[in-house]
């Protein structure tokens, strides 16, 4: 088998196993992104960031985590719907948030999709306030290494949030703390409509990591064995003791930042179709079929068993009834649970 | 007079004063070619170029701190907030420096600065794109805070804000963007900041209001009038400075107040008026001053069911006015 | 009882919780070998180590934002923000992360986390080391904001914020701190967040304070009582959650009430009391709800003739009290 | 005439009459700042920051903006004394401050000693919020932009105010714009009684610079030749419209953060006394009179003269009364101006 990307020292890189799981779970996370931007278009979700082009990133780095540390948690951000559902949020209930129905088990639909927290199964995305999750992640950090649990934070966001005061403050005190969190960049080369030339004079937010002490690297993040590797790295550093790193994916976000953007006025249509190329999913599929990995018939049955999921979690969550109303005071202190 | 929406004619009171004064200039998040997320600045970067209209980084603090530090130094810059949910890391530097700086060099620099943002809810935006943040900086010595209701007052207040020597938090009502429109006349005209109106006249009853829930009040007023009562709506226009004069002057002969506005009740502007209504027009109440407000909790769930339970609505004002006026 | 200061208190209330629960841990400036600038934290490195008594570096949001993290992970972290006047750069930390934390996530996750801060003035501490900064804070649901005023209550309700599962703001008032002493009992006992206390009894007038005005309101009442009046001085303790009933239990029964505060008076936690007592009062009063506080300035200035004209001093309660009276 | 630090390529050295003009200055500004601490341990100036140890870096950067920049403006912090009476502010005014008197001209006795503003003489220094000022000379130097003029704009600020958020926005946005703007940090080590090492995980505030693509270099700050020279190379850069730069001056704190500060719990007897060995008046003072620029009759008279100056400042703000308070309400808004 063809390494396309060698795996760092002490890597090993992913088997074919492996990217095969990893296929199919960008295959779900597709097939669900794809819907749920429909389901906006048709006025029934109010709200859709799409994941499409950083799925590569998302489930290596996941995978990462999963395979070299013994316990791990995500600070997530409004993109990262494959970090969700990697971290095991089903269909069913990511639709019951695009819906803001009955049911939707992160947030009771109070927040936006994907917003809210499941401590049981590792991910949280408190707020829309960009660059805020990060200094909370690095205290996540903090507990765990005041209570000597083996726990690895990783905190997501973008190449917009990392101009956020918040972010050199936290890592500042990571790197003083030598604290196990690592920093996953997905740069994406825009915040909304400002592009990267205009958000910073450097090339690459990893540049950054040294004025911290701590490593930083890019890597393509569109492709998955190399997020998965430039990852496993910073996890098995962080889970040694060696403290935080940074991680950088370079990456493509080649919808509009979100359904209510028009990115018309600000990006030009062959930037676009450029961006396209670097299709994650496209990617692994072709190095899949090349190497054998995955056969044609193989891979329709992943997209339909995939399309069918979709299609019975949407099913689902239209049918949810909206929440009530009754509880709209409950869980603001302690004394209010119900 | 053409009729605008009330996002026309913030564009257009920007685009009015950059072409008056060359030192205005814009910045803030994609405020540029995207012309902001709720186009308030579209065509704003090919009218006066990248230098007058800045697409910042991601980062209020700063946003804040600079648009002072320029302001400072002689330019009149319009700081955008993208959402006023997100002017929170900001908050240092306008109520910590931005605030402060006239009185604490008794005169020797001042912040013409206007820091525009949109705020409220009933749009689906959820715990973090729906917030009522004006009780925050109404509290504070230094600041002043509008609130528009409609395009006439959007166009002439901005105008006025952004001439105005001290720095003015322009707070606009995303649902009402596009949702309400008005006459505004062409070109130049300026509103005071401080004035109140008295945007219906009525006898029985007053109301306080302003924003997106001064119309919610009007259509309340409306309902109550087939109801046979007389309600007076009084928009307070400015949060600071607040013109308790025509307030007073309104409720002392109605004899009856209720404030209304989206924010969280606990403490809010409601709270400072009721206050206000009780040290000047005590002797004149037949009725408590009562508040109907946005409920205690941390802004607005996303949830349609949810949204609607938090907002002060046209029937849960005219439910609070019936028991007003029943008391 | 040994008699102990407000910090003495203080620094007791940290030294007896560190020991009960390992989760408990102090970060912010100058903690550690320094003791804090203030010595709350004084000898606490020495006995619990550098692990739990953590000098940050000189960065607010980070320091609210890392103690929330680590909170919402099951830690009970005490961030100190080394005065209330350095709170701002982690407003949005504290109001629009930590308060809504476990209503975002429908009790998902919750944040048990102290802020503590040294407010307030009448030390010499000018523009910015003298601000009390209270209303913000109140006004924001998701919140719990602790005033105390005596040792006793120092002591006891610290240790409540630190056991309570929500976060709680908890300021202590700097000139308090060494002016004001009490009997504190040895060892352990909390007081309920939330529930107000009438410091003294009287019958033809209610003051309600908190904080260390809450002593010149006292000084102030026994002036009055030199001159014939009984003053009840009710102290809140904490303004939010704000003990409405207490309030309007003292009020109806002497039908009259003052608010006291060092906090500028436009939208200060007065407006929110007189308000209340509005709503929950009206019938029984026989005058106008009033305010004594803090000028409607940016803090209070650093020339001791500036400060002084800033300060709600007992002479000045005084004053209110007899005008009040008079009604 | 011996040169211990060569000035960078492009940078004049700093001849003899400078050297004995900055001397002077420092005379002065150590007389005043050491009388304004006995002032407080009188019980009659409430606050004192000294600037001891710091004055090498602060005269020698001034001389600096004066000579290299056709215009220039600083943003003081409180412990720049010497920036501010390098700009012209007089020894009866600092004392005005100290005492709180009517007739001190930044504030009018408003704010603590050397707070408030004096746009005429080119410097502001508006809170105590540490680092806040950083985002605030940034904008004054886009407004330099903007309008097309010629000012370079000095920001100083300490080690600790580095760790803050608004610093890392400032001078991101500061190099992404190219501004015409100094950050000047006074590196003594502490954050009042937190140590480098516990507020970062790097050696030198300088290694952030390369993060935001600007120049960054220290320097031994105690040495005013060494302070200018390298002031100079970034005022040029700055003046050239070759945009910001920062300069780290290594300096010395050997009194408390304060007069309020109790140094001894946090600080080993012994690292101060070192710390004295580089005090940056003793070293110029034994240059000077070493290379003969400096007899030592001319420096009693100089330190001679600077204490009657002091004399008569002090006396001066002794018999002024304390402002009154009928303007107590004044300059809150425009409208409220008298
Ligand atoms: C503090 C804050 N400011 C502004 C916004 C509005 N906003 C939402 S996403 C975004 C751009 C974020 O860009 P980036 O971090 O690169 O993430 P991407 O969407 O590109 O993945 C902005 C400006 C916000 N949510 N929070
Ligand atoms: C935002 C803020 N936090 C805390 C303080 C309290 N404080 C005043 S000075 C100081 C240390 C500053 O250290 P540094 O920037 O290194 O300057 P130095 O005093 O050493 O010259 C602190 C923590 C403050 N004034 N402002
Ligand atoms: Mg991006
Ligand atoms: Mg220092």
């Amino acid at each position: 088998m063809q390494q396309a990307h060698p795996a760092p020292a002490g890597i090993e890189p992913l088997g074919p196993e492996d990217l095969l799981d990893l296929y199919a779970a960008m295959v779900r996370v597709r097939a669900l992104d794809e819907r749920v931007w429909i389901l906006n278009r048709q006025g029934k979700a109010a709200i859709v960031a799409s994941c499409q082009g950083h799925e590569a990133a998302q489930l290596g780095s996941v995978w990462a985590l999963r395979k070299h540390a013994a316990a791990h948690f995500c600070f997530t951000y409004y993109r990262d719907m494959g970090v969700c559902v990697a971290q095991g949020l089903t269909m069913r209930e990511v639709m019951l948030g695009f819906l803001a129905k009955e049911g939707e088990p992160i947030s009771r639909a109070r927040q936006f999709p994907l917003h809210g927290a499941d401590v049981g199964r590792g991910f949280m995305n408190l707020s829309n306030v960009v660059g805020s999750h990060v200094p909370e992640a690095v205290g996540w950090a903090l507990a765990a290494k005041l209570r000597r649990e083996p726990t690895v934070t990783a905190v997501y966001l973008g190449d917009g949030a990392a101009s956020q005061g918040d972010i050199h403050e936290s890592m500042n005190f990571a790197s003083v703390h030598n604290l196990p969190v690592l920093f996953l960049v997905e740069n994406n080369g825009y915040a909304i409509s400002v592009p990267l030339h205009k958000q910073m004079a450097i090339d690459r937010v990893a540049e950054r990591a040294a004025a911290y002490g701590m490593p930083g690297v890019t890597v393509d993040g569109t492709d998955v064995a190399a997020a998965y590797a430039a990852t496993a790295q910073a996890v098995q550093r962080a889970a040694g003791g060696g403290g935080p790193s940074l991680v950088e994916f370079d990456v493509e976000r080649y919808l509009p930042h979100t359904s209510d953007d028009d990115d018309s006025t600000y990006r030009s249509r062959d930037e676009v179709e450029e961006g396209k190329k670097r299709d994650p999913l496209a990617k692994l599929q072709q190095r899949l079929l090349a190497e054998g990995v995955l056969t044609p018939e193989r891979n329709d049955e992943l997209r339909k068993a995939a399309r069918r999921e979709v299609d019975e979690a949407t099913d689902a969550a239209e049918a949810a009834p909206y929440p009530g109303a009754a509880d709209v005071l409950d869980h603001l202190y302690a004394a209010d649970g119900r | 007079m053409p009729t605008l929406t009330l996002i026309e004619a913030v564009r257009e009171a920007l685009r009015e004063e950059m072409e008056r004064d060359p030192s205005v200039f814009v910045m803030g998040e994609d405020v540029g070619r995207r012309g902001g997320v709720f186009l308030a600045t579209q065509g704003l970067v090919d009218e006066f170029g990248e230098e007058r209209v800045i697409d910042t980084p991601l980062a209020e603090s700063s946003i804040a701190g600079i648009a002072m530090g320029a302001a400072m130094a002689g330019m009149r810059p319009i700081a955008e907030m993208q959402f006023a949910d997100f002017i929170w890391p900001a908050m240092n530097q306008i109520v910590g420096e931005a605030a402060r700086a006239r009185y604490g060099t008794y005169g020797g620099v001042h912040v013409p600065m206007v820091v525009r943002s949109p705020y409220g809810g009933h749009v689906r935006g959820g715990l973090f794109h729906s917030q009522s943040v004006e009780a925050y900086f109404a509290h504070t010595p230094g600041l002043k805070v509008v609130i528009p209701a409609t395009p006439y007052d959007a166009k002439g207040l901005l105008k006025a804000a952004i001439r105005d020597d001290d720095p003015v938090i322009f707070l606009e009502h995303k649902r009402a963007y596009r949702s309400v429109r008005g006459d505004v006349p062409d070109g130049d005209y300026t509103l005071p900041i401080g004035a109140a109106e008295v945007k219906r006249e009525g006898a029985d009853a007053t109301v306080v209001s302003y924003g997106l829930t001064l119309h919610y009040t009007l259509q309340a007023a409306e309902t109550l009038a087939q109801e046979g009562a007389s309600v007076e709506v009084v928009d307070l226009r400015s949060v600071r400075p607040l013109d308790a004069e025509t307030v007073l002057r309104s409720v002392r002969k109605t004899n009856r107040a209720l404030i209304a506005h989206e924010d969280n009740r606990t403490g809010g502007v409601g709270a400072e008026v009721s206050a206000i209504i009780m040290e000047g027009a005590f002797g004149h109440l037949d009725a408590p001053v009562m508040r109907c407000a946005g409920l205690d909790i941390p802004a607005m769930p996303f949830a349609p069911t949810l949204e609607s339970a938090f907002m002060p609505t046209a029937d849960k004002i005219a439910a609070a006015l019936r028991e007003l006026l029943a008391y």
